[in-house]
């Protein structure tokens, strides 16, 4: 497929950076911040994303969504990060939406697909259990309990977790540690016997809970996908927010690219503009190279997901590790750049750094991902 | 060691004995236990209040200046003797304080003799507290073109303008402050070095908050301040030069900050958090990041010691010293990057229940600004090409 | 496809399966099998010959030059049937020449139309050899700074100067060249573009080794050198515009040159040459650099790709096209510096017995230049600062 | 010990500077490298070092050397370094003399040491078989055999092997490939039945000779150290290899880096000197920074070595590691900012550049190094 937005997409991409520019700015997310929401988003922004058909981005039309697809939902990222909005567009519309569409039944799919589009159901994925991303490291256990299981673990740096209306828990049937056989992926309900789950404030001021699961009875029918066989749903899940996160990284490097260069430009120092000094010109026309390069891995892999390319693991981990080494650079070197009011929390470069910093271990950050690809490649 | 060294060694060590309290021997746990000394200081216990001021009375706090401006009169060889006491009984320091780091050397080298002898008691026995109003909000790394005026009113100055990041401008009792005397003349020659009370009518603060959090440093503002014209130090229109002995100064103080044993620790903490596999840190890729860092970091810290040791050694350092605050500040942040990286969603935690929850993040945070302070590296890198390479001017 | 082209396509096959030798569908083994053209050229082989000489006639040289100028007179998607025809048959190119890529397009732009009729021709046929005289002694990045002189005699210019790193200036029969015409204008007003033979009197050349060893550039001498009028192209004076329009060219052909699927070689060079353990490559830091390497290269492949794919599409690259010089040629000095690496005391062969002994750490030395020839990635990096985010001039 | 030269340290530093500049300038390298000498350096100029006490620079003056230990080693590396100058210093005064002072007996010290500082004899270490410096990769095999052994096997990249009079091979007596255990040091007669000696034309136009060794027989005698113990001695050969090493880099970015800022002065570019953009500026004022680092691991390195300091090893791989991506970014640099004068043969720029790569790669670049001293440190 050709490396470019096709007229569907370009508009798709007008309408995400007109909405967020207008409806969810940098100055609503201060208001979420400041005054410590409890829900952490607006509700009523998310119904609006419902209306644009945001929500339900990769939910086929024939389940009320609007089917744009990955490119779609990357372009709807892009405009996130850029504005850093707050919603639950990656926990429920791209990861828990990609699991249900690899691995629900029809049964699951007709349940839960149509309320996703809508925006009326709020669903996590809770399957980290390292610090570091380390995605086979399943300890929590799902032992055959009655006619379904009973689930015993801890789960951490679960997106918009306490607000979800279902989690998507992966657990071990069977299996050691670290193997990718035997991990099962169960739909749980949050208000469970047993479930507790406690919101952990971050750098970047988005949602992230700790779920505790203590003989958690889960039915047979709650299983996504098949027992033992919930890596490959997993792992599809995990590419898609991979992907989706490099497109929100991409516009958070874009914003703090051409922030900073708007500030060259008009930020006076010994009675010139700072933008003519010649060490800052080549640190800022090699970040904008840098900016360009994630730009195209980040629609390589978000075109992968939509065709089923065979190699989407590889292009989302290389879009994922390329696109945070591209955010890191263009927040620290804006910061840098912006000087001192750079560092107070007035200004806006700040809040991008810390996102971009969140965004980049999420998921796995270039060690790990740049690791996956070698080894999908051989080496 | 000569025997009027053991004899000092010996009866300082009998003094500390009696004077420092048991509770200053312990170790500090927190910023806020911290003494800053001043009129409004809240001392966290009478003990910390006893060792400020019986070192103080002793003018140990500064023990190199001499007695005859409040401190202890000491030479290098005392001093160090003192030092190695003070860390044999694990003391704390009894004062910290703006005064004794940035204002006394700028006074010793430009102040009047009344200027001496009336501010630098009051500095050594912490009972001024100083606040620095360099930076303005215009100024930036150019530093020379502020425009807090100070307007010759005959008896006195009157001072109107804007400071920032003064640190601790809402607990100092007093400003050191850069004003401009001759708004006429170019701007490195019109500037003056002015002190003045923080209570003088005209003078208010606002905290400034960081993206780190809250922070120390304020904006400060001046709106028809009074200040006597005794008040100034040096020459009038000769402030710049003040100014840039502070500057480098302070360069090398931070410059200096911040490597201690860290060293050790990344590795340690890696392994802890990571673990290891047949005794290397399990991922390859971060062990590679990590050990690229520690490389660097250990020839900044051997960097360091051989400039200390070609001091001692009474050869010029110059060439040298003008690095140190550039390459350490860039080095310390790219050790809290990985720090962060090691720490994966631990190191994202802003708040939480448990002590230290929220650190890691917030000094993260707080080293970005470290190249920034103080000069930027960007002016450091300026200041290398052009004072030690002898480059030509843009 | 439409038919005409399904036609088109059916005739080339045709054409092209009876008249490419076969030993031209053979794999060129070395630079030397590389076919040049020109007057005193050493064909390899009659062969070679035949695969010119057929080509040009039928102006399948130059695909797309109208045929009036001696090219084939194809449209786009012709020119791509060809292409792609040509692939199939796994065909050598049948002449390589900076008249085809650079002269060509600048005559083609801004050439009259006698020396349209003139010149094209005998490039398509591969009847003179051309070399490009751009850059002097003096010169370097500020090209336009050129001193070599060009003085009005009338009927003619009179050629003065010295030119350097002109490829194959010992080989080529004439010479597009950057001379002054005017030395009392601004630097930029004052170059004309002149075409001259290199067998007039007063021109020699001299070889210039490189660190990597003999190398195709030359310095060129010209004493006095009679230029019939009429071998201006463009205006007088207006030199500096087909200059300009040709380094553009350049940058973007060198950019996109040398990527290819090394991405593919380096891992398989690596698992070769040190190992593979459990699947990845043994040195793990070693492994590290590659895979960072690897990353970029590939996002560096795709934005080519990206640019390409925009282009078609009927949208603006231009932004896009200032950065693939400099990013290009960084990366692929950074990708020789792995492979030497991965070399070990391998790579450091000079020459050797065995058959590529050598080649590596020529060709490592030799992508070095790739940041300095057409274009530095200093002044690229000033373009993309002052052309792409327009930056204030320094 | 202090991080200063002594007053000692600082007249060999001196005589050093002075006789290498003076005795064999890079016009002297290009002479031997232009006529494809056949002994790759000059006898005479070796000669002339032994007079200097640079020879015998390790050898205790009790066996006619001048004791200047490893910090003097160092000194005269810098200075060869900066310089380019060619002689056998490394592989006998370096290599050779380290292995005989911690491994000879006494007669074999007595046999050698003297004739190592009149310059009369040289050596040369057989140690690498891959291309890629594993030390305790050693394949080659010592087969016991008489009194003494049959040696088999092929040593690559040997510093002087085709003029050593007595070469110190590493082979293996015991133990698989790979263990530190079983390696044993012979003296090896290069005129032995058996050996044959190729020299390899380097990138640097240093001495590098491949190695045969082809049923050759060797004496008890001929063994240094003991049987199998062999690695312990090799280790701290290699160890004053790279700390030297690192010595002579430091020369090398030290001349690289004061050439260029020479040429920063003085080349004209757009009607200013190149030396006053500050692009170039601050790229000058970072490397700067990186020589003078690399300076205080060099000596402390040294000293460690003459000190016996446990950490010796960590500090040489230190060195090594740090000087020698010090020494690739300041001829990298040196080149990029002569521009197209510096690709040429005539500038002596690519010179460095050239010395920089080979010497990087000799006894462990970055990736080794910082391996081993990660390990030595217990990470």
């Amino acid at each position: 497929m050709a490396l470019v937005l096709n007229e569907d997409q370009a508009m798709i991409r007008d309408s995400a950076e007109g909405f967020f520019k207008a409806e969810a700015p940098t100055t609503a997310f201060r208001k979420l911040r400041d005054s410590k929401d409890a829900t952490g988003f607006d509700r009523a922004l998310w119904k609006k994303m419902a209306e644009m058909g945001f929500a339900g981005v990769l939910v086929p039309e024939g389940h009320g969504g609007s089917g744009f697809g990955y490119v779609g939902a990357g372009l709807i990222q892009e405009a996130i990060g850029r504005n850093l909005s707050l919603s639950p567009m990656l926990s429920t519309a791209i990861l828990a939406a990609t699991a249900l569409l690899v691995g629900g039944t029809d049964e699951q799919k007709a349940a839960y697909l149509p309320k996703i589009a809508s925006g009326d159901l709020l669903m996590a994925l809770a399957s980290d259990e390292k610090s570091r991303h380390t995605p086979n490291h399943v300890a929590t256990t799902a032992a055959a309990s009655g006619n379904g299981f009973k689930l015993n673990g801890t789960k951490s740096f679960v997106l918009d977790g306490h607000v979800a209306d279902k989690l998507i828990v992966a657990a071990r049937t069977s299996g050691a540690d670290g193997d990718t056989d035997g991990i099962t992926l169960f739909l749980v309900d949050p208000k469970a016997a047993g479930v507790s789950i406690a919101r952990q404030p971050m750098v970047d001021s988005r949602n992230a809970a700790k779920v505790v699961l203590n003989d958690v009875q889960v039915d047979g029918a709650d299983v996504l996908g098949e027992v033992g066989n919930g890596w490959a749903i997993l792992e599809r899940a995990l590419d898609a927010g991979r992907a989706c996160l490099a497109a929100e990284m991409l516009g958070v490097s874009a914003q703090s690219f051409e922030t900073t260069v708007d500030y060259l430009k008009t930020r006076d120092q010994f009675g010139v503009k700072i933008g003519s000094f010649q060490a800052l010109q080549h640190r800022a026309a090699h970040l904008f190279c840098e900016v360009e390069l994630a730009r195209s891995v980040t629609l390589r892999a978000l075109q992968a997901l939509d065709e089923g390319d065979d190699r989407a693991s590889i292009f989302a981990s290389l879009a994922k590790a390329k696109g945070g080494e591209v955010a890191k650079l263009a927040t620290n070197e804006g910061v840098q750049l912006h000087g001192g009011i750079g560092m107070t929390d007035e200004f806006d470069i700040g809040l991008y750094m810390k996102r971009a910093r969140a965004a980049r271990e999420t998921f796995g950050d270039i060690a790990f991902n740049g690791d996956r690809l070698a080894k999908l490649m051989g080496y | 060691m000569s025997d009027a060294l053991e004899q000092f060694r010996s009866e300082t060590r009998a003094w500390l004995e009696a004077n420092c309290p048991a509770e200053m021997r312990t170790p500090q746990t927190s910023e806020d236990e911290t003494c800053w000394g001043g009129r409004n200081f809240k001392f966290t216990s009478q003990a910390q209040k006893d060792w400020m001021d019986r070192m103080g009375a002793k003018g140990w706090t500064v023990p190199e200046w001499p007695k005859a401006y409040g401190g202890g009169g000491l030479s290098k060889e005392e001093a160090k003797v003192l030092s190695s006491e003070l860390r044999r009984i694990k003391a704390r320091s009894p004062l910290n304080s703006f005064g004794i780091w940035m204002l006394g050397p700028a006074l010793l080298k430009f102040g009047s003799e009344e200027q001496k002898k009336h501010y630098l008691p009051q500095i050594a026995r912490g009972e001024i507290r100083w606040c620095q109003g360099y930076s303005e909000p215009g100024s930036g790394s150019d530093l020379a073109s502020l425009r807090t005026s100070a307007e010759d009113k005959g008896d006195h100055y009157l001072v109107n303008g804007q400071k920032v990041w003064t640190s601790y401008a809402d607990k100092a009792d007093w400003i050191f402050c850069l004003v401009r005397t001759d708004p006429t003349v170019a701007k490195h020659h019109g500037i003056s070095f002015l002190l003045f009370d923080m209570a003088s009518p005209g003078v208010s603060t606002a905290p400034i908050k960081l993206i780190s959090g809250a922070s120390p440093f304020c904006q400060t503002f001046f709106d028809n301040v009074k200040v006597p014209k005794e008040n100034l130090v040096g020459v009038p229109g000769k402030g710049w030069d003040i100014a840039k002995y502070l500057l480098t100064h302070e360069r090398e103080m931070i410059g200096a900050m911040d490597t201690g044993d860290a060293r050790e620790t990344m590795a340690q903490v890696a392994a802890r958090k990571i673990g290891l596999e047949n005794g290397t840190i399990a991922d390859a890729a971060l062990r590679t990041d990590i050990i690229r860092h520690e490389i660097d970091a250990w020839a900044f810290a051997l960097t360091m010691e051989r400039v200390k040791d070609t001091a001692k050694a009474g050869q010029g350092v110059g060439a040298l010293s003008s690095m140190l605050k550039y390459y350490g500040t860039e080095l310390n942040k790219q050790r809290m990057e990985l720090l962060m990286s090691i720490g994966g969603s631990d190191g994202l935690l802003w708040e939480g229940d448990n002590k230290g929850d929220g650190d890691l993040s917030r000094g993260w945070l707080r080293s970005r600004a470290n190249s920034i302070e103080g000069g930027t590296s960007e002016i450091n890198l300026n200041i290398i090409a052009k004072r030690v390479l002898e480059l030509p001017g843009a």
